[in-house]
């Protein structure tokens, strides 16, 4: 087991925004400006050839940080997909073992030298091992959900996938699950308008992913993913709602993607140069820095002072992440099976 | 003398009162399933731990895996191996590589029965052998018991292993076979058994065809060839040691499976023996499957197309001769 | 090609219920009757260890007449599923060809001996080849339905499925396809309320599958399942619909399984004798019957020759099919397929 | 000099020109798909017939299947091989059986292209081989070119036959591999290439590997052993002559795949050898095949992973001096 005990990301859960304190709202600002933070180190590392492979975040900050700050770390159960940096982040993933990752060396969490980077996965804070494979963690967070109503332990489960993934077929049957049994399961879209090139009116015939919501008789709500109280704010109430045994919930947060899908992709290649323009004047990090200045929430000084503090942590952690050793290739043939061919298994798992 | 359904039964029902993790998830299960395997168990255990699942097969593993990477001990069922295929994603791109990818951090404790296989005129939908497309995918154990005894051991060992493993229940088997008593202790996976011993040739086989290969086997017997029997028990972990010494022994091998020939685990076995034991060889390998087609519903077709005793003592005789 | 012509069925299509002649009613009746008296005698042959299997249609005739005789026959698309006879039978598929099909013996359509009995499937009435696989049918009848789109013919296709294949990621990924295509294609649920031995409470969580369609911008109506004139007019309302380029309906047919699910079934285990002394009471087809009577479309004696004539048929049909030869052995390599190794492809398919 | 992309690019063109019953569907493809293979192509065709389908791949081959049996010829695209899981009811329970069950009466003419393959530090979910899966079922036709000519020709072939084809696409080839100029014309399905001649070993081969046993073979030669190459092309129809009839020559057989060792195509290649040309055989059945393992990311595991040219000539030469 290589977890790592959550760190103090998050101190106190409230219900709604309006209850979150100031130190809430700078501690959510400054999740999302690392995160920011990360990704642009990384696009900086691929365009400089250091790093083989990344799938930024940029316009999800505030979906990810808000949604994820309603969640008590280590006891709520967190399935992320391939884009869901912020939310490791906001529940306590760790720089170095996050530049590990994205270098493929040998880290104790997300898959270590052997996954894709930054595909997230950490025992101790629950979150549950991400891959590639669009919408597959949608049913598994319904059997995990399934399973903590089981034991009655009051914890909820959260599932994050994209406007894409909702076509898929396992998007429907996790659904059906969740309503049928009515497990204690937030459901959050981080809809961006776009699988990789095709826009969301190619992939359906609705204008919200929360339309799909009434069919299964759950409730669906749209959310302005762009801003972190209002993700905050409905996520917690989906997640109160789930605690008291209120069953599923369909948030769909409509953001901006504002890089290409991943760092293989070129989205000059299907969006204008005037969609490309308008993605710059929306940057929720941005937005969301601007307002906790005027509401005196956070000065420029503090604010630049904390870019400083976030640089040199990423920095040092790539400097690590660098130079630390290639993985033994003898290491290729571990952890296929736990138990070996002709070994009875422990009598207790 | 119980059979090999209710040696599964049993299994469950063991495994149930001994650890609160186990719940059962299929389509039909709280009924007792098509098959009654799960009979009773509704009563004994509740809804909560036997659960009637939506008719939608991905879900079924997929929501398994989500509940065991969440503590609990799922044993999903497939009504028919047949119907494995809309849940092949969860299997292979999620179950499988759970372990390997998370450093073994994570694991993905789930079952998955499935009844399979032919001779039982269930036609094209509900008697294919899918176990071939399994055998190349790491993570996956895959366990065909052939007698109830091992029926109940190996499952047993499957529901207590860490990892996710195919356990699949020959039709045929389920009411033909009995054991006089069933055992109450698991069997270690990846250790075949020689069910029958002979000199002069080695049949491979798992699942029903281990006892067409023994009533060939009895049948050479008195023709003078004495012909060793090698029930692989489980395909993954494939006991190499096994299959190998039985050859080097009789110098000949015949291997004999009830999946498509092309391709199948058959192909496998065949081949670990031509690299491994070519030295000790006095004749080629010999496959011995259904022909390249699909699997018919009537029932001379069906005849036709799964190996006889007739046919497997025939290709005996052949290469014994050889 | 094994096809047949189709049989002149119907004549003529008339967009709802209220304009079908008196013919058309008789013509109904006919058709319910007949395929009540095909699934009786399957039963029993099955019964007497004549025949291996037997899914039958009890229950369901007025829904499967009803919808097919809003179809033109030969020109539009029909997928059907396993419990589909009357469907067959309405459309033109002759008893000859069922019977030998119920034998597993050579018959020219449904796959002859190889496929299950009663998997319909027969190029001339364009019954697209049924499997016992559930729910996959769907999503082919959304790929017919573009193809006709694509060519601008204008023939409809109908899809059958049961309540339980609504669960299956297919269902799901079909009407997506659908609605974003504005597919000319009919979605017809045969729901009676049971997949085997599952109750459509355990299946999802709304009272109706017609529910579904909202989310995908697509109609959707509950329809009297047990009524061949209500089952009509919806069906031929949402095929006109679709021929005038209005895109797809989803139609919830609510109906009764008189039956077990198949003849390896035993309701007994899953529902109590109430129950199935209830169901007794509810046959659509005596139902029409009385309602023909009580409006003098028909006379009690003509339903009597009528029973007559079909118990004769089908007498014949049988006595054909059981003595016809079992198949050779070696047609079992035959059409795996249709060009050999080596060989080149045609110049036109 | 076009590349093998190219070659795809072009022989859709070409086809899509000659056919109008030709559409293409798959995820992204409008925008020419994320390999550019159909770049330009809806610009030309228009976007009735080069579909940018929802996220869903069973939906994406159903939807192919629906299309084909009413009298069109789609060619879905998987993005990736890796992702035809979710397709694998759809294409091994319907389009597999399509003309078998209907006695021929229906078909499924579609070809399923899949870009596959490691190489290209696609880490574990965008360099899976998942061929071998396919091996056993009848109906499904498997074409694995390893040239831009081939890649083009068979292309043509695939989507002409009357039959279900999945066609794989080496990712590490697209933009390596080039032609002097491209075919016109089909070339027949299940017709093995010798790509080098040699008397001393045989290597059976396909895909990617092709050309590693072809630099291998370069570097045996230069040891003095003549190491001939065959490219299988098609993994079914298998060429059974030209694979025995170079083994019977040399009496040395390696085969060399980059799928999992354990169940994959060289499992059946080396069964083959084994069963019909034993008589010939002067050695083992050598398989050389990546580790049961899960494709890793990092790009010093993955180069630990795929057999190398380095790797192979040790087997050659180990095998040579047997
Ligand atoms: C099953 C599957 N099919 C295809 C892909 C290839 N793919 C990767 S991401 C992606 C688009 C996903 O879009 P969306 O769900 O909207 O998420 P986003 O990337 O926009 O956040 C596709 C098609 C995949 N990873 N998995
Ligand atoms: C993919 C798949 N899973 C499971 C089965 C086994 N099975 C056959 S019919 C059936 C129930 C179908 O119920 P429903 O769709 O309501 O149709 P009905 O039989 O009630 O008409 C099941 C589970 C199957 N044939 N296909
Ligand atoms: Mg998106
Ligand atoms: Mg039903």
């Amino acid at each position: 087991m290589a977890s790592s005990a959550p760190a103090a990301a998050i101190t106190q859960q409230r219900d709604t925004a309006n209850s979150l304190t100031e130190d809430d709202l700078r501690r959510l600002y400054e999740l999302m400006a690392l995160a920011k933070a990360c990704d642009e180190k990384a696009w900086t590392l691929h365009r400089q050839g250091r790093i083989s492979f990344v799938a930024p975040c940029r316009g999800h900050e505030a979906a990810q940080v808000g949604s994820a700050y309603a969640l008590r770390p280590g006891q709520d159960v967190v399935f992320t997909y391939y884009r869901d940096i912020a939310v490791g982040l906001t529940l306590g993933m760790d720089l170095p073992n996050m530049f590990l990752s994205l270098f493929g060396k040998e880290a104790l969490v997300n898959g270590g030298s052997r996954h894709m980077p930054w595909h997230l996965c950490h025992t101790g804070l629950k979150l549950m091992p991400a891959t590639s494979v669009v919408a597959t963690q949608i049913p598994q967070a319904a059997g995990a959900a399934l399973a903590a109503k089981y034991r009655n332990d009051d914890s909820v489960t959260i599932v994050y996938f994209g406007d894409g993934a909702t076509s898929e077929g396992d998007f429907h049957e996790a659904l059906n699950w969740a309503a049928i049994h009515r497990l204690p399961l937030v459901f959050l879209c981080e809809n961006n308008g776009y699988a990789i090139s095709t826009p969301v009116s190619r992939q359906m015939s609705v204008t919200s992913v929360a339309d799909r919501a009434a069919g299964y008789g759950v409730p669906g709500h749209i959310v302005d993913g762009s801003d972190p109280l209002a993700v905050y704010g409905a996520t917690a109430e989906a997640v109160a709602r789930a605690r008291r045994g209120g069953g599923p919930t369909l948030l769909d947060a409509h953001m901006r993607r504002l890089r290409a899908h991943t760092s293989d992709d070129d989205n000059r290649r299907y969006m204008t140069p005037e969609q490309i323009e308008e993605l710059r004047k929306h940057d929720p990090v941005d937005e969301f820095r601007q307002k906790l200045i005027r509401r005196g929430a956070l000065t420029q000084e503090a604010a630049q002072h904390l870019d400083d503090t976030i640089r040199e942590a990423i920095d040092q952690a790539v400097e690590m992440a660098e130079a630390a050793p290639e993985p033994d290739v003898a290491s290729l043939a571990t952890e296929v099976f736990g138990v070996a061919a002709g070994q009875l298994p422990p009598a207790s798992l | 003398m119980p059979t090999f359904l209710e040696a599964i039964r049993e299994g469950l029902r063991q495994e149930m009162e001994r650890d609160q993790r186990v719940i059962l998830l299929g389509e039909d299960l709280g009924e007792g399933g098509v098959f009654r395997a799960t009979e009773g168990l509704v009563e004994r255990f509740g809804r909560e731990r036997v659960i009637d699942s939506p008719l939608a097969e991905s879900s079924i593993v997929g929501v398994s895996i989500g509940a065991s990477l969440n503590g609990l001990v799922p044993v999903p069922e497939i009504q028919f191996a047949d119907y494995i295929h809309p849940a092949m994603n969860q299997l292979v791109n999620e179950a499988a590589k759970i372990r390997y990818l998370s450093l073994g951090t994570f694991h993905c404790p789930i079952t998955v029965r499935m009844p399979f296989g032919g001779g039982v005129h269930g036609g094209p939908f509900h008697s294919q052998c899918v176990e071939s497309m399994f055998l190349g995918i790491p993570g996956l154990k895959i366990v065909i018991p052939s007698t109830a005894t091992d029926a109940k051991a190996l499952l047993l060992s499957a529901i207590r292993d860490p990892d996710p493993v195919l356990f699949f229940e020959h039709k045929y088997l389920y009411r033909r076979q009995r054991a006089d008593a069933l055992p109450n202790e698991p069997l270690p996976l990846g250790v075949a058994q020689v069910r029958r011993e002979g000199k002069d040739l080695t049949i491979v086989s798992y699942g029903a065809m281990v006892h067409v290969a023994l009533a060939a086997a009895e049948a050479a017997s008195r023709e003078g060839v004495a012909v060793e029997v090698v029930d692989l028990r489980t395909l993954c972990p494939l006991d190499r040691e096994t299959v190998l010494a039985s050859v080097r022994k009789t110098s000949k091998a015949l291997v004999l499976y009830e999946a498509n020939r092309t391709g199948g685990a058959g192909a496998e076995v065949a081949a670990l023996i031509a690299e491994e034991a070519f030295e000790d060889l006095d004749g080629p390998v010999v496959r011995l499957a259904p022909p390249d087609v699909h699997f018919p519903f009537n029932s001379t077709l069906e005849q036709a197309y799964l190996p006889t005793s007739d046919s497997v003592l025939a290709a005996i005789r052949k290469l014994a001769a050889y």
